[in-house]
């Protein structure tokens, strides 16, 4: 059974992922004044990337691609989609946290070992952005994991009775938000990869399948973290009501991205210690004091 | 010929290579002026799953925009090798054909073809964004019929193409491009 | 961390055209940096000695891509110079027409083109699709969306029809309509203010010391401007202003941009309600034009082009082919002298932006 | 000519004699001298507005045996131009550089000794700017002939039929 759940997840984290990146790219050819690429563009993608010769870069490049998508892959089997729980009990949300840490690292040592100074400038860059979004996000979560005592994704879901968490702290989802456009490297949080700076950056010497291999590490990863974002904000959902409001989540996020420009890396890393990161504090107080509505 | 006998493996991944193109942002001369207006909303090429890429390893498709100076063409030699297989050149222009206009210029070339296979031409000085979508169409059909074997020639008759270009460029030993 | 060699170019995303920089990068600042053009050198001033007065027509345009029509304006002009022809009244308004849609056409792909270096694609986007109804009034008007070879020595090709006089009039109501919401889009928007605010700076002394002229040295507060300064064709004719900026750094490159723009469309409208009716070309020579010959002289000619001041020098020796071309780039002294010298003390982030407000245009410094 | 102008030359000529002034146009002047006296001259120039540089070019002279070199000034207070230019001799191609003045004028100097073979005295980086390996007379030069360059190194298309005749006879040009 437990398997036949693994599998369920991760064919989901498949196709929803890809299904809806083409849809974000459709959205963003409407706000380009455009008609756009068919919905299942991504899936042609990856396929003709996996169907071509590659070139690799030495067994540290191989091996570091492999660890990012193995790690991303084991992430998303933890993570709870709607009432669609693969390992109910185990899917606490530090094990989320470190298991994603697995994909990160393999990412960057993978990139890191292809030798070109454009991945190496990105790989640094893409770090330094994580530590930019992650401290807000973490204190904002710390601040729901405090209030509902818990730190079962499941379980902080099921919490969620009567109000969501995002109107219960408004304050801490907005954070939360903002942090996952950094996550999902939406603009304005797209630095690492920046073409017109670094020639895309980690990807630059990617070829063929792995960059097909990359592209969904890419989906897997992006579904994992608007999958918590929608677990811990947005109320109990069974298995379509999640796909319902992740779809919303993502399209707002891709309607953001579409009409701003790209931040600096200092400046990103400025921003979000400045503002998300006094309101996440804010908020942890609120939930001290007892405020929360 | 036998290379263009494929597996039933082959003739599948032929179908979608020829729904998802990409092509290196590469603009060699003066036609990548009309690049943006085919890119972009007027045109909008995305619409038959192609993009612009930015470096040459995830590109299958090198674009010749224009006319290529020998300083030029050494770099194009270099980005087409490094491009993963199979991979598809365009040159689009007269002056790739034949040389066009600058037929006697003491920098430019005078034909594509004869230093890296060439699988589609686009006549014309400068050929309109209709006349690209319309060779981009034709590069999928010849895709999916297995016509497009640029890159099996290259490979078969490598020596005959690095003569050529040593004989156009001649041996290099530059080691830094600014002879420092 | 030590110095990383860095290839800017010429085949990277950030990289307008085919122009290469060479960059030594510590941490994420540039050390230094030294262009390398010549990718796009074809011996363009070679060429010209072995054509034709008139074949020389096809080949002008194509030296600088962006905006063609400068170059047949300024070398019909430069001829009209040696050989002392007057030009009917009616064909130096066209021509002034011409030049500014092509301003607009060049202006819309490059003021919303900042989108490509800060990742603001649809501002890109936009601004291509609209800068195509510019190239429309030209299909409509020479058969050619790019290069127009419409500007002939002694006049134009053609005369402008109450079609398409009627169809600019409705192209420009279309793109004023429009600028408010690139304004929305780019001006409006605090993330661009932080990206170009104080990036790329160039004080008035160096800009006039280096020679950089056009948009760069109106940023730095001085209203130079060659249509002003010094009036070709019949630019002291109409009224417009030239829009200037203190400060001298990116953001203020490319708001003049968007500003010029509303300016251009101000000189169509004057021209389209000044203009004369009459001929539009007086006949070169009898018979045969190719056969046409220039007599001995000399002349420079420069005008205002997008980017600055774009000229000719011309020698003719009476013969049936010029003895020798020159172009002047305009943006030759950024091109060299800026990247090497101002350029390092620059982030990485900020290089693309740095290159596309200088407005280095690879074709025209390569020819 | 402008009143600016005017006096300009009028000091010009109290520095430099025999100087020979040519009218182009009402804002444009062409003014001829000896090598010698071009450092002084321009100098004046920049010293009196005329100080934006617009291109340093040449000439190719080549029955005179001479090479014309041009410096283009103009004047962004009263839009004047003037065309200074001055004849070298073709086989010593030398000069002295104005990199000093302009520091554009390197590249231009540096464009000008790759593209005509004149050196210029004081100006060091003389490698070459826009080709690759080249290995001929420089190519802006009378002598040079691009088409002989171009067939001996870039081969052209070997068409199998006369296409260029072909089209002639479409065109009605001959008769077929």
């Amino acid at each position: 059974m437990t398997v036949l759940r693994v599998i369920a997840v991760l064919l989901t984290g498949f196709f929803v992922g890809l299904t809806l990146e083409g849809i974000a790219r459709k959205i963003m050819a409407r706000v380009q004044r455009r008609y756009g690429p068919p919905w299942y563009q991504n899936f042609i993608d990856v396929f003709k990337a996996l169907s071509k010769r590659g070139i690799s870069h030495g067994w540290i490049f191989d091996f570091g691609i492999l660890m990012a998508l193995g790690g991303v892959i084991a992430t998303l089997a933890f993570v709870p989609l709607g009432d669609l729980v693969a390992f109910p009990g185990l899917d606490n949300i530090f094990i989320i946290v470190y298991l994603f840490a697995v994909g990160a690292l393999g990412m960057a040592m993978g990139m890191v070992g292809s030798g070109n100074p454009n991945a190496s400038i990105g790989v640094a860059r893409a770090l330094t952005q994580m530590l930019g979004y992650e401290v807000p996000y973490l204190v904002a979560i710390a601040g729901v994991l405090y209030y509902y005592k818990t730190s079962s994704v499941s379980g902080l879901m099921m919490a969620q009775q009567d109000t969501w968490t995002l109107f219960k702290m408004p304050i801490g989802g907005i954070v939360a938000f903002i942090s996952l456009l950094g996550m999902l490297g939406k603009k304005p949080f797209d630095t690492p990869i920046a073409p017109a700076e670094i020639a895309s950056g980690p990807m630059v010497e990617l070829s063929a399948k792995y960059m097909g291999l990359l592209m969904l590490m890419h989906t897997f990863s992006i579904f994992v973290e608007i999958s918590l974002f929608v677990d811990i904000f947005l109320g109990i959902s069974n298995y379509l009501t999640f796909l319902l409001k992740f779809t919303v989540v993502w399209i707002i996020a891709t309607l953001i991205s579409a009409v701003l420009p790209r931040f600096r890396i200092e400046q990103v890393v400025k921003f979000y210690w400045k503002v998300p990161l006094s309101l996440a504090f804010v908020q942890v107080l609120f939930v001290l004091l007892g405020w929360v509505f | 010929m036998s290379t263009n006998e494929r597996s039933i493996w082959e003739k599948i991944a032929d179908q979608l290579r020829s729904k998802s193109l990409w092509m290196l942002h590469y603009c060699t001369g003066c036609g990548a002026i009309e690049l943006p207006p085919s890119m972009t909303s007027r045109f909008d090429m995305e619409r038959f799953g192609m993009g612009p890429m930015a470096t040459p390893r995830q590109a299958d498709i090198l674009f010749i925009t224009g006319y290529l100076s020998a300083k030029t063409l050494r770099r194009v030699i270099y980005t087409y090798e490094q491009m993963p297989e199979p991979k598809y050149v365009i040159g689009f222009g007269s002056c790739t054909l034949n040389g066009g206009i600058y037929y006697d210029s003491y920098a430019t070339i005078n034909r594509l073809d004869y230093y890296i296979p060439v699988d589609l031409y686009i006549a014309g000085c400068m050929p309109r964004p209709e006349a690209l979508l319309e060779a981009f169409n034709e590069l999928m059909r010849m895709i999916r019929k297995g016509e497009a074997n640029g890159w099996k020639r290259y490979k078969e008759n490598y020596e005959w193409y690095k003569q050529n270009q040593l004989r156009s460029l001649g041996e290099v030993f530059i080691h830094d491009e600014f002879h420092e | 961390m030590g110095e990383v060699k860095l290839f800017f170019g010429p085949n990277h995303p950030g990289m307008h055209g085919n122009f290469s920089v060479h960059m030594y990068v510590e941490g994420d600042t540039v050390e230094r940096a030294r262009p390398l053009p010549g990718f796009l050198h074809r011996g363009f001033e070679k060429l010209m000695e072995r054509r034709l007065w008139y074949q020389n027509l096809a080949l002008i345009p194509r030296i600088c891509v962006p905006e063609p029509d400068i170059n047949e304006v300024c070398y019909a002009m430069a001829i009209e110079k040696i050989a002392k022809i007057d030009v009917p009244e009616r064909a130096q308004w066209i021509r002034m027409i011409i030049l500014e849609l092509a301003r607009i056409a060049s202006h819309m792909m490059s003021f919303p083109g900042i989108g490509g270096p800060l990742g603001l694609y649809t501002s890109s986007f936009w601004g291509v699709a609209d800068r195509d109804r510019i190239l429309d009034i030209f299909e409509s008007l020479t058969g050619a969306r790019i290069y127009h070879m419409f500007i002939v020595p002694g006049g134009v090709r053609k005369d402008l029809t109450p079609k398409i006089q009627d169809l600019i009039v409705k192209t420009l109501d279309y793109i004023e309509g429009r600028l408010p919401d690139y304004e929305d889009l780019i001006f409006k928007n605090r993330i661009v203010h932080t990206r170009l605010k104080g990036i790329a700076l160039l004080d008035r002394e160096t800009a006039l010391e280096l020679g950089v002229t056009g948009v760069g040295l109106r940023a730095t507060g001085v209203p130079y401007d060659i249509r002003k300064v010094d009036p070709y064709l019949f630019y002291d004719k109409v009224d417009f202003e030239i829009p200037t900026a203190t400060d001298g750094d990116a953001y203020s490159r490319v708001y003049l941009k968007y500003l010029e723009i509303y300016q251009s469309i101000k000189i169509i409208r004057q021209c389209l309600e000044k203009m004369p009716e009459g001929k539009v070309n007086v006949p070169l020579s009898e018979g045969s034009a190719l056969r046409y010959k220039v007599p001995k002289g000399q002349a420079y000619v420069h005008i205002e082009s997008t980017r600055g001041e774009y000229g000719y020098f011309m020698v003719s020796d009476g013969g049936e082919k010029p003895y020798r071309v020159a172009v002047r780039g305009a943006s030759y002294p950024q091109t060299f002298i800026g990247v090497e010298k101002y350029l390092p003390g620059t982030r990485i982030e900020d290089v693309p932006i740095w290159l596309s407000t200088m407005d280095v245009c690879a074709p025209e410094v390569d020819r | 000519m402008t009143n600016s102008m005017n006096n300009t030359i009028e000091r010009l000529k109290s520095i430099i004699r025999n100087l020979k002034v040519e009218e182009i146009d009402e804002r444009e002047v062409k003014i001829e001298i000896k090598p010698e006296m071009v450092l002084n001259a321009l100098s004046l120039l920049k010293g009196s507005g005329y100080s934006h540089l617009s291109i340093i070019t040449a000439v190719d002279w080549i029955e005179e045996n001479k090479f014309e070199l041009v410096y283009i000034l103009f004047s962004w207070n009263d839009g004047g131009k003037f065309i200074v230019s001055t004849k070298i001799d073709r086989k010593k191609a030398k000069f002295v550089t104005v990199k000093h003045l302009w520091p554009i004028a390197r590249y231009y100097e540096r464009e000008l000794h790759e593209f005509f073979g004149i050196s210029f005295e004081g100006n060091d980086d003389m490698r070459p700017l826009f080709l690759e390996n080249w290995d001929d007379l420089p190519p802006l030069r009378k002598d040079f002939d691009p088409m002989e360059y171009s067939k001996k190194k870039f081969p052209d298309r070997e068409y199998h039929k006369d296409v260029i005749h072909e089209a002639k006879v479409i065109r009605g040009d001959l008769n077929g």
